[in-house]
């Protein structure tokens, strides 16, 4: 059996406590996800993917119980640890490609790098090598906004892999994508998880949740876990 | 009142840091009352993200105070001539003696705003925020400094009358016999010498120790020693230092000698001897931190590097300052 | 170190991405502080000149006041002043203001005695018998006179009388001799209608400087109703008074500064979404809270900095080379005479230390704040729009 | 990835050209500024001058060094201004401060 690479155990989130619109995004969720497996978060839409999906992913803190990152408890971790674990461990993909649209799409993949040691040259060298796997290298000096959604969708995707993440994380990344290029990016995904990748997706698309590349599918309903098959 | 535009730009500058701190302490106080770190919710995150304000807030304050130091030294030099009698900065600081508290509040919010600062990043080292009260008390003590600071400095500058000419028969009997004193009087200058370099000698001695024991009681030494050294410094400088680098037997400046006519030495000067006594008194303030878990090892790695800067930056100190004693035209035969 | 350029280049590329608004802050801060630079440049170099060229002024000079005023010196005061040790040449002056009702401008008009040398900065000569006069550039140009013309002024009596203009100060010495007429001593006591042994003042020589302010009490001691006033009181004056003047307009113009800072205040808060957005990007990518202050930092400095240096050099240019023109008729006033300015740039790094001080702190005061609120969005956000 | 190196060459740039208004302002004051200054105090010397030639428009303003304290009305220094330098002109400080002493 695979080493489990994050689990939580009664993971919870809730939002505005002790408010009038108080609301539990995530009840005392426990999942494993396990290195180089692909896990599906399926569910309808407020059932609570996203924000297990940010709990794991380190971008946020849960309001109660303990998540694991690769050994470490980041439940009560500051901030700026938090972020330290995230540049290092994680890729993410988001549901709108949220790219900085005025700005060049070189820069787009480099930023991540940025508040990083890492140097120009060096930098240059990687985005060069990762747009040009994504065949997107001859327009690495328009602005984003001028790209096509295909292109677009590529650059995210080039950005998210750009720091070599042994963890990717996607947000429903097919909602905004045509049949075309869903098959493409199911196509890329299936790339990482050869490569050894481990991949977490959330989504409500049967297109994803039922290709042969996924291992393990979590099914979610309001905030809670419902049920975990295995392929 | 003197309406110089140096003298706005102090005060401007001092009511803005004022504000920025006055801020910065009601929330720090905010943090004292609300700080639970076991709690997850909202408003611990909220608190946690504020320390991020507060320790930006006072980067700003600390830069500032240093510039202030500078600007104050300036403008008070350049105000002199409006009093009789007044050749330097301490012509100008005599005609109201609340100017020399405006130094000390300032030399003090220095070294407490860089305290505060090194403590913030050994907090932001850990990842439980182990000195979170400490700082915020310490904040509390930092913030009366500063608004000390900026009271002395307002009432000096609402305290000076410049003597100029008056209708009846000029300036010089509106204030008679009260010219102002032009310099300071300083110590003898061979003893000085002598107290000035036994204390640099053992300041060094005990940073030595602390580079090659792990003996508490050399650290605590060497923070003494440092703070000591500052006075002595600051004595030597106004007994004879200062003297060697006018050429001049009689003008004890400490301050002229931030000026062009003396090559601008006075800013290596008091660089060297600020950080080296500041990095010599961090290692001794920093001992009881040692107790926590999460930040021994950071305390001790932080402590070699200070107590080699220490003794780099009054090494440079020293030889900055000899120099003009061996090397100048100079001699004292009679002075002595 | 090369982290903080990466961030750097974020921030310009932000920067760069909102050209028009920034660059409308850069030209609105860089004239806020030209206007305050120029101020400072303005009064420093007045003041330095001011002080440098009265250092030659009389040692010493004594007035005589009756009834809280002004009264003429009787020439005897000469002979009990000359009874103090050290004391050299004493010099009893005859000069007045006469007030042009043609051009509606005073002029002042000082007496002198004997050979002059030759002085650089007059045109023509100076006045060597009676009839003749030197007039000041801003004199000839009201009365659109030059050498050789005729000067007619009325007298104590409410006679014209002609004045030949012997020569005339040249352009560069306006700033002390703009509504000057220079006559004859006789001249000068017959056309004001000077009492007999009446002077206006009387200047005195002293030859060692240490002794200036002994001798000024002895004179007081002696003549109970003198002024004695020193060189050095004179000089301190000017120094208080440009200080003042400039602190004066640096407060009136320092409106103008606070009016940008709540410009800056409000760029800074009121961050569109689509900024709100990008900061939230640039968190869920990895980077910290204060990653996002340092970029804020580096907005604001490339800002204040471009803006400060941009400010500096375009006062410099307008203070040294254009003659103020902008601040000219604020100082101006109602003078009618008013002398170009020519100045010598005297400067030093205290004005600019001065200038940095008084625009770029409340600058970054006021961004801090809002920097961090947006600093702080949460990264998750990014995946909830 | 170049726009830290312009940033930092166009500030190089005004810095330079502030020097150069620096240095040659300096040198001006050197040579022509001396000369003048040495002719100006000649004139100052010869003449007795006391005070420059600012404002013009009354007596405390055209000879702030000379002006008296009781002179009535409109010529008393800290007077209701009516003269727009006046603003600006200190009305002498000491006038102020002695009623304070």
């Amino acid at each position: 059996m695979e080493e489990s690479l994050i689990w939580t155990e009664g993971a919870t989130k809730i939002y505005n406590p002790r408010l009038p619109d108080e609301m539990v995004a995530l009840d005392k969720a426990s999942i494993t996800i396990r290195q180089g497996q692909v896990t599906v978060l399926k569910g309808p839409s407020g059932s609570g993917k996203t924000s297990l999906l940010s709990i794991i992913g380190c971008m946020s803190r849960p309001t109660a119980g303990r998540v694991v990152v690769k050994g470490k408890d980041v439940a009560k971790l500051p901030e700026r640890f938090l972020t330290g674990i995230r540049r290092n461990t994680f890729g993410f993909i988001f549901q709108q490609f949220n790219l900085i649209r005025e700005v060049s799409v070189q820069e787009n993949v480099a930023l991540p790098f940025y508040p990083m040691k890492t140097g120009f040259t060096e930098i240059r060298e990687r985005v060069d090598r990762m747009l040009d796997q994504f065949g997107i290298l001859a327009k690495k000096n328009l602005k984003v906004k001028k790209l096509s959604g295909g292109e677009q969708q590529r650059v995210a995707i080039a950005r998210a892999l750009i720091n070599d993440p042994e963890i990717i994380i996607a947000d429903e990344p097919t909602a905004h994508l045509d049949q075309a290029l869903a098959e493409d990016l199911v196509k890329i995904l299936d790339g990482f998880r050869r490569e050894g990748r481990t991949i977490v997706i959330a989504t409500h698309d049967p297109f994803i949740f039922e290709s042969n590349f996924v291992d393990r599918t979590i099914s979610m309903r309001n905030g809670q876990i419902e049920r975990v098959s295995e392929r | 009142m003197i309406l110089h535009p140096g003298i706005m730009a102090l005060l401007l500058g001092s009511v803005i840091v004022a504000l920025m701190l006055l801020y910065a302490s009601a929330m720090g106080v905010k943090i004292l009352l609300q700080w639970d770190f076991q709690s997850s919710s909202a408003g611990q995150l909220a608190l946690e993200r504020r320390t991020c304000l507060i320790s930006t807030l006072i980067s700003y304050a600390f830069g500032f105070v240093v510039l202030s130091g500078f600007l104050y030294v300036y403008t008070v030099d350049d105000i002199h001539q409006l009093f009789v009698g007044a050749m330097c900065a301490v012509g100008s600081l005599n005609a109201n003696p609340i100017g020399w508290y405006v130094l000390w509040t300032k030399i003090g919010s220095f070294f407490l705003a860089a305290v505060w600062l090194a403590l913030n990043y050994f907090d932001q080292r850990a990842e439980d925020f182990p000195l979170v009260k400490l700082k915020y008390i310490f904040l509390l003590l930092v913030v009366p400094v500063v608004f000390l600071d900026l009271y002395y400095e307002s009432m000096y500058f609402l305290g000076l009358h410049p003597e100029i000419i008056t209708s009846c028969c000029g300036s010089l009997f509106a204030d008679s016999g009260s010219a102002v004193a032009g310099s300071l009087a300083g110590l003898p200058v061979k003893p000085m010498m002598g107290v000035f370099y036994l204390f640099l000698l053992l300041h060094s001695g005990a940073g030595i120790l602390c580079l090659l024991t792990q003996a508490t009681v050399f650290r605590y030494a060497l923070s003494l020693l440092s703070l000591l050294f500052f006075f002595v410094a600051m004595a030597a400088i106004i007994s004879y230092i200062s003297l060697y680098i006018y050429e001049l037997p009689t003008h004890h400046c400490p301050f002229d000698i931030l000026q062009k006519e003396y090559h601008f030495i006075g800013y290596p000067l008091y660089t060297t001897l600020f950080l080296g006594v500041l990095y010599g008194l961090f290692p001794g303030l920093f001992q009881p931190l040692k107790r926590l878990a999460s930040l021994r090892e950071e305390v001790k790695r932080a402590e070699r590097i200070w107590v080699a800067l220490s003794m780099l930056a009054l090494t440079v100190f020293a030889l900055l300052s000899s120099w003009p004693v061996w090397f100048g035209n100079l001699t004292m035969q009679g002075y002595y | 170190m090369i982290r903080h350029l990466k961030i750097l280049e974020h921030a310009l590329s932000t920067i760069v991405r909102r050209k028009y608004k920034n660059f409308a802050v850069i030209v609105v801060y860089s004239f806020t502080i030209m206007v305050l630079a120029s101020i400072l440049f303005l009064s420093h170099s007045l003041k330095t000149e001011a002080a440098n060229i009265l250092s030659q002024a009389p040692d010493l000079i004594v007035q005589r006041t009756m009834a809280g005023r002004h009264e003429l010196v009787p020439e005897n005061y000469v002979e009990v002043i000359k009874g103090n040790r050290g004391v050299g040449k004493i010099t009893p002056r005859y000069w007045g203001y006469y007030y042009d009702a043609l051009t509606g401008s005073n002029y002042t008009i000082l007496g002198v005695t004997g050979a002059l040398p030759e002085m650089e900065m007059v045109e023509g000569a100076l006045p060597s018998r009676s009839g003749e006069c030197v007039v000041g550039e801003g004199v000839a140009r009201a009365r659109r006179i030059g050498v050789g013309d005729e000067l007619i002024l009325v007298n104590s009596q409410g006679l014209g009388q002609v004045f030949e203009v012997a020569g005339k100060f040249t352009a560069a010495s306006d700033i002390l001799t703009n509504d000057l007429i220079i006559l004859g001593e006789r001249d000068v006591i017959d056309f004001f209608g000077f009492p007999q042994g009446r002077a206006t003042d009387i200047t005195v020589e002293i030859r060692n400087p240490s002794e200036v302010q002994n001798i000024a009490g002895r004179i007081k001691r002696d003549l109970p109703d003198a002024r004695p006033i020193t060189k050095q009181e004179i000089i301190r004056t000017y120094d208080a008074v440009f200080n003042w003047r400039s602190g004066m307009m640096l407060t009136i113009f320092s409106a103008a500064l606070v009016s940008f800072c709540i410009l800056a205040w409000d760029k800074a808060t009121g961050l569109s979404g689509e900024e709100k957005s990008e900061i939230g990007i640039l968190k869920a990518i990895g980077w910290d809270t204060s990653d996002i202050l340092e970029l804020k930092f580096w907005e604001g400095l490339v800002i204040s900095l471009t803006s400060f240096l941009l400010g500096l050099i375009a006062a410099f240019v307008h203070v040294f080379y254009f003659g103020a023109t902008i601040l000219a008729p604020v100082i101006k006033g109602w003078s009618v005479l008013f002398p170009s300015f020519k100045l010598i740039p005297f400067v030093n790094l205290y004005q600019v230390f001065v200038i940095g001080f008084l625009t770029v702190i409340p600058y970054i005061a006021s961004t801090v704040i809002p920097s961090w609120k947006a600093a702080i969005a949460d990264p998750e956000s990014v995946m909830r729009s | 990835m170049r726009k830290h190196l312009i940033f930092i060459g166009i500030t190089g740039l005004e810095l330079a050209l502030l020097a150069v208004l620096f240095v040659l302002s300096a040198d001006m004051v050197r040579t022509k500024g001396q000369r003048q200054m040495n002719s100006k105090s000649q004139l100052v010397a010869l003449l007795g001058l006391t005070d420059l030639s600012l404002w013009t428009e009354a007596r405390y303003t055209r000879h702030p060094s000379q002006a008296d304290f009781f002179t009535a009305f409109q010529d008393f220094p800290a007077a209701i201004e009516h003269f727009p330098a006046g603003s600006i002109v200190a009305p002498l400080p000491s006038v102020v401060f002695l009623k304070k002493k």
